[in-house]
């Protein structure tokens, strides 16, 4: 198996998908010629053309606006937004219709649309460039939420996103784009959306995250055993929404504890959900309180100074250790 | 060279075809069917009617709040008039007249806007969009549709409807430079009716026209008098024309009014003065397309007294089927129906547990 | 003490802080020779002119972009979003810019504006009409998250967001409007935006809500008295962000018990990050799984099917009566 | 009456002064003091050396992404020097020469780029907003700035600035459209420097100009040569007057050309051609400029060496300063400061959380 960095992934899934279903259309600004800003759309135009991977003009509204009528024709759009800091100028399209659609039409059209849009901090990038703000799509009924977490796994659930009948926000935290490569089958490979996954098994504690937390928090599982002789299962979420709770619910219950790890603001972010939702299923299982361990509620840094605002190993392992003591 | 003009090579047309009397500027007469122009006519009776029907339903408590159409119905008949079937109609939230060419019921309209959800359902042959309350975002889809009809190698086009208010945002905007730049078959219908609730069409942008708003997208501009049907339907014939042909868009303006109010919790009466009101029912589509009809031998006195009796009889019998429809509360948990095409498993629980909830409410 | 509903209590603010502060601004889509579609800027466009009342044209970007201009110039501008379900449109204007300026030039200019915007449900209105989002504004750093329950606490909460120095996202529950009188003093009040307020006094559960749900809440609690013999603790949250935790935090302490009440959808929504807060500070103290009456995760319904979506008294005393249970 | 052309009322103009040579069309020759002539040319050339020098500082890796301005000089100065200190410079993101002009520090500029908080410091002196990431967003907080400064009664001006990519959005639509209902004292600089990253202008919109874009708004509209200061200048200045005299806003489109890259992320040689760089090369504004004040007697060429060693020494020193102050690495719990007036209490909690873990990191 040929070992890809995220991009490749990415592009990878992309490329067959347009290969097998020429209801698939690639747009966005920069997309074409240029193979987008990070070059996850590199190739592309030159082997479907300028008819299927459109480079739009400069406006965030008609890009996810346009997808919305392309895929209530029956088309599969997949949009890029260029940061997801740039993607509130099309919020209302996302709530107002993109969400709503189906439901408003009941059942007679729908929205099979993916956007995807680079997230989160940690490549020394400008202003605007680093936010994580999965919860504002994670909260709005009628979207879909994805986060992968590796170049294997963005493919697969790329694959599976543009295939969804539904809207999907696909994440894509920009600092694993080429952080490290993965074997990543030429075959098809596809993960169920609203499927998380065990990313190492333990039975102490369970860390729970998702996206560019991933790596972190499997280096403090790892620093854990290693320091402490401590076992902690790490659950990867993929989907925040639908959130699927059924295996971090399973392991809360034989841990007892639990630490979120997200890099998106604390207050009203999705660690707040996850803790909602143990509270509500699994809250006489648990020893200790369940710990956070987030991003600020303050705009990210300037990138001299991201470093302090990213959750880091460090910090999930010590929330981990007062969790475990408590 | 160094201080010179810039020459506008795309000019902004006026168009009109009946006078305010109805009378014909007949060099330009459009060739309609008789039978289209009895059609259109009896659509706007049928929509004036209905319309008034629904606000005095509204008044008595048997209809929730609504968007009259009441002195528009030229702008949306001579325009949905040129659509085939296979055409898109995406509308925004007053173009109840347009809807009903299009084939929706007007049960459909009486259950959306007593809140039932059974109102937005849309028949598989149709391809329109249901209302788009946000304004202008609508605009948006239309241009997508459009792309993928042309996409598909097809001819259909897609057309969008919105208010002179709607031009204000940047939803409009980008509609329309998308529009122009990948050359797409898009009609962009544009009822002017002088007012976005209270602010007057000269307070919502300082263009003289908002046809010339054209000039910005490199695209097609037009202004018709768009309560002068056969106006309305020959731009819009050349729209479409133009659009079937992969010749681009077209932005219509139709100066029209809103003869009634805003929606049924507006009042006028704060903003604007009777007499204009007055000067605009002078300019009545429908007494215009009437007279216009009548001079062709195509409407009599009588012929007019039984289409009104026609239309009475077709809105009342949609009445009772709505209200005898609506004696079906429903089932609560319909709201979890369609939020996806496969109910995840926290709306199961939802679901459930709303169950639940109303069945013990029931036992008390 | 003069009785007045929500919609006079607010115009009695606005008209209060105009007539005292120059730089109070209020503009907005027919705010001025309308009055607003629910009349709370009555009569300002005919005392303070046209100068002061700004009749808008229609783009809520605009609306909202412009405001930051003025705040930054030294005004206080007070705009209007005709409904809440249209704020999206402005919602990278609120992002990007107003929940960021003071930050992003250090100091140098801040964005002291208010949004007020009509919000929830109940009142019978069409699509986009009856939303609850307040976790949007509350999960983003740098805004303010502000929802009165009745006419006093709208009014004096009104004057604080005016003369905030930051900006406010003040959601009026329309469904208030006009649902009730209260006595409003003449004189200035104003209450502190960040402070909750006990509703009611009690020692068995503390339910805590805000907004429109306050009076469903408070039914409960009285039935609870009434037909358990259940003394109920009722938090009103008044400010969403920044959360006062202090209130709830000793009253979960005392009662062990608690019950959240929102409108607003129930994933990722306000109610988890009070969850949290409790598990964070209170985890010890609790006796039992702290339960969240909530919106469902879906579109609002069409009004006519819109009651069951609402929570209510009833769903309130269930939930409760679990928890007491538990 | 019945189909006739609409009249647009304002004209667009072209205007342009320095022909590519530098000859001068003598009867346009604006009125700038010789003084000021030479501190544009200053200016240009001092934001020309420092773009450089940013672009040879990044590929080491001594300053973060930046976007280059080098063939924009004249448009930014040109435009900014019309201004008078009380007035409002609201940029976008590729506006370094328009801020040294205004007064913004080297240093602040290099701090910026290198991801310290210092660098969006503003002293209180200056109306000058920070840079703007987000395309077209500003625009509006210029309409809002000069509305206030007119209800303030002062004849204080807002300048905004933009790419031909921002004509696209949304908020660049709703922005003229203010401007022009409410007649506010605003300009709006449009650098169309003919890509927006990968797309060409004639992709970003298919309207012949960008200038007639104005007549969507009822506002003035006019493209000049971007890259002849004198033309920017006097067209600048005319919009100057307009807004100070309460006649409302101008739009002016400057067409110029980014000789560079558009961030040092980009790679332009994907998607354009050498050819078309090498013919903007000989359209260089300060060598146009250079050629006008040689004539006028205002350069020489000693002059010309001892200008370009001047600048060398003042971004020399720059650098330094700025490396200096580099090397403090700064408070990093500072990130909490200016996020509210007063800090509220989760935001004590979140920072005295972080100085425990900081403090427990250091300790190992
Ligand atoms: C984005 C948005 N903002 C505000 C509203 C509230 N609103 C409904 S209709 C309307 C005026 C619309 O004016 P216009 O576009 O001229 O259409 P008309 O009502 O005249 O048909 C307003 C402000 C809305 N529905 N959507
Ligand atoms: C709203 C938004 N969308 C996308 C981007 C990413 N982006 C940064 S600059 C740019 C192109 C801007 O083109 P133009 O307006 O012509 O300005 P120029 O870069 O040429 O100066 C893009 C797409 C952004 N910063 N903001
Ligand atoms: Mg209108
Ligand atoms: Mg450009």
């Amino acid at each position: 198996m040929p070992k890809m960095t995220m991009v490749q992934a990415l592009n990878l899934a992309l490329r067959q998908e347009m290969d097998k279903d020429d209801r698939v259309i690639v747009l966005g600004e920069d997309v074409g010629l240029d193979g987008g800003v990070f070059r996850v759309t590199d190739g592309l135009y030159q082997q479907f053309s300028d008819k299927r991977v459109v480079d739009t003009p400069l406006a965030e509204s008609a890009i996810v606006g346009m997808s919305i009528g392309m895929a209530a024709y029956g088309l599969r759009p997949v949009c890029e937004i260029q940061f997801s800091g740039f993607s509130y100028q099309a919020f209302h399209q996302l709530e107002n219709h993109a969400a709503r659609l189906r439901w408003r039409s009941r059942g007679r059209f729908s929205v099979p649309m993916v956007m995807r849009t680079p997230c989160s901090g940690g490549v020394r990038a400008l202003e605007h460039h680093s936010e994580s703000r999965e919860a504002y799509y994670a909260h709005t009924p009628g979207l879909k939420m994805v986060i992968p977490s590796g170049p294997r796994n963005a493919r697969a659930l790329l694959v599976s996103a543009i295939r969804d009948p539904d809207p999907v926000i696909f994440y894509e935290p920009k600092s694993l784009y080429r952080a490290f490569r993965e074997e990543v089958p030429e075959e098809e490979e596809a993960i169920p959306i609203g499927t998380s996954q065990l990313a190492r098994e333990g039975s102490d504690v369970t860390l729970i995250s998702y996206g560019s937390m991933m790596r972190p928090t499997l280096e403090a599982a790892s620093l854990l055993k290693e320091k402490d002789g401590i076992e902690a299962e790490v659950v990867d979420l993929l989907t925040i929404s639908p959130l699927d709770d059924s295996l971090f619910t399973a392991s809360v219950r034989k841990t007892g504890r639990a630490v979120i790890v997200h890099e998106a603001p604390r207050s009203f972010g999705p660690g707040a959900e996850i803790v909602s939702k143990i509270m509500e299923k699994s809250f006489y299982y648990l020893e200790a309180p369940i710990a956070r361990v987030t991003g600020f509620d303050v705009v990210v840094p300037l990138f001299n100074r991201e470093n302090a605002y990213l959750p880091n190993a460090d910090r999930i392992l010590r929330e981990t250790r007062q969790v475990l003591a408590a | 060279m160094p201080r010179t003009r810039i020459e506008i090579p795309d000019e902004i047309e006026h168009f009109s075809i009946l006078d305010q009397e109805g009378n014909l500027d007949s060099g330009l007469e459009p060739n309609i069917a008789d039978e289209t122009l009895l059609q259109l006519y009896h659509y706007m009776l049928l929509g004036r009617r209905f319309d008034e029907r629904l606000l005095s339903l509204q008044r008595q408590g048997r209809v929730g709040t609504f968007a009259p159409i009441s002195g528009q119905e030229a702008s949306q008949l001579g325009t949905a008039a040129v659509l085939r079937p296979s055409d898109w109609l995406v509308p925004a939230f007053r173009e109840t007249a347009a809807e009903l060419w299009r084939g929706r019921t007007m049960e459909s309209v009486m259950l959306y806007f007593n809140g039932y959800s059974e109102g937005v359902e849309i028949p598989d042959e149709r391809n329109d969009f249901p209302i788009s309350v946000p304004v202008g975002s609508q605009i948006l889809h239309a241009v997508g549709i459009a792309w993928a009809s042309q996409y598909r190698g097809k001819d259909d086009v897609a057309m969008a409807f919105f208010g002179d208010g709607a031009t204000s945002q940047g939803d409009f905007h980008e509609g329309l430079n998308f529009a122009g730049v990948f050359r797409i078959p898009v009609i962009f219908v544009c009822q002017n009716n002088q007012w976005a609730i209270s602010l007057p069409r000269k307070k919502q942008t300082r263009s003289e026209t908002l046809a010339q708003k054209a000039i910005a997208y490199g695209i097609k501009g037009i202004q018709v008098d768009g309560n002068d049907v056969l106006a309305v339907y020959a731009a819009a014939s050349e729209a479409a024309q133009r659009a079937r042909a992969g010749d681009g868009a077209t932005f219509i303006e139709c100066v029209t009014y809103r003869l009634s109010v805003h929606t049924t919790a507006d009042d006028p009466k704060r903003y604007r003065t009777d007499e204009e009101v007055e000067l605009w029912q002078q300019r009545d589509p429908i007494k215009r397309f009437q007279k216009y009809l009548v001079t062709k031998g195509l409407l009599s006195e009588e012929k007019v007294a039984a289409a009104e009796t026609a239309v009475k009889e077709e809105i009342q019998a949609a009445v009772d089927r709505a209200e005898e429809q609506m004696k079906n509360p429903g089932d609560p948990l319909y709201m979890f129906e369609h939020a996806y095409a496969q109910m995840p498993p926290h709306l199961v629980e939802q679901k459930e547990y709303l169950a639940r909830a109303l069945s013990s409410q029931k036992k008390g």
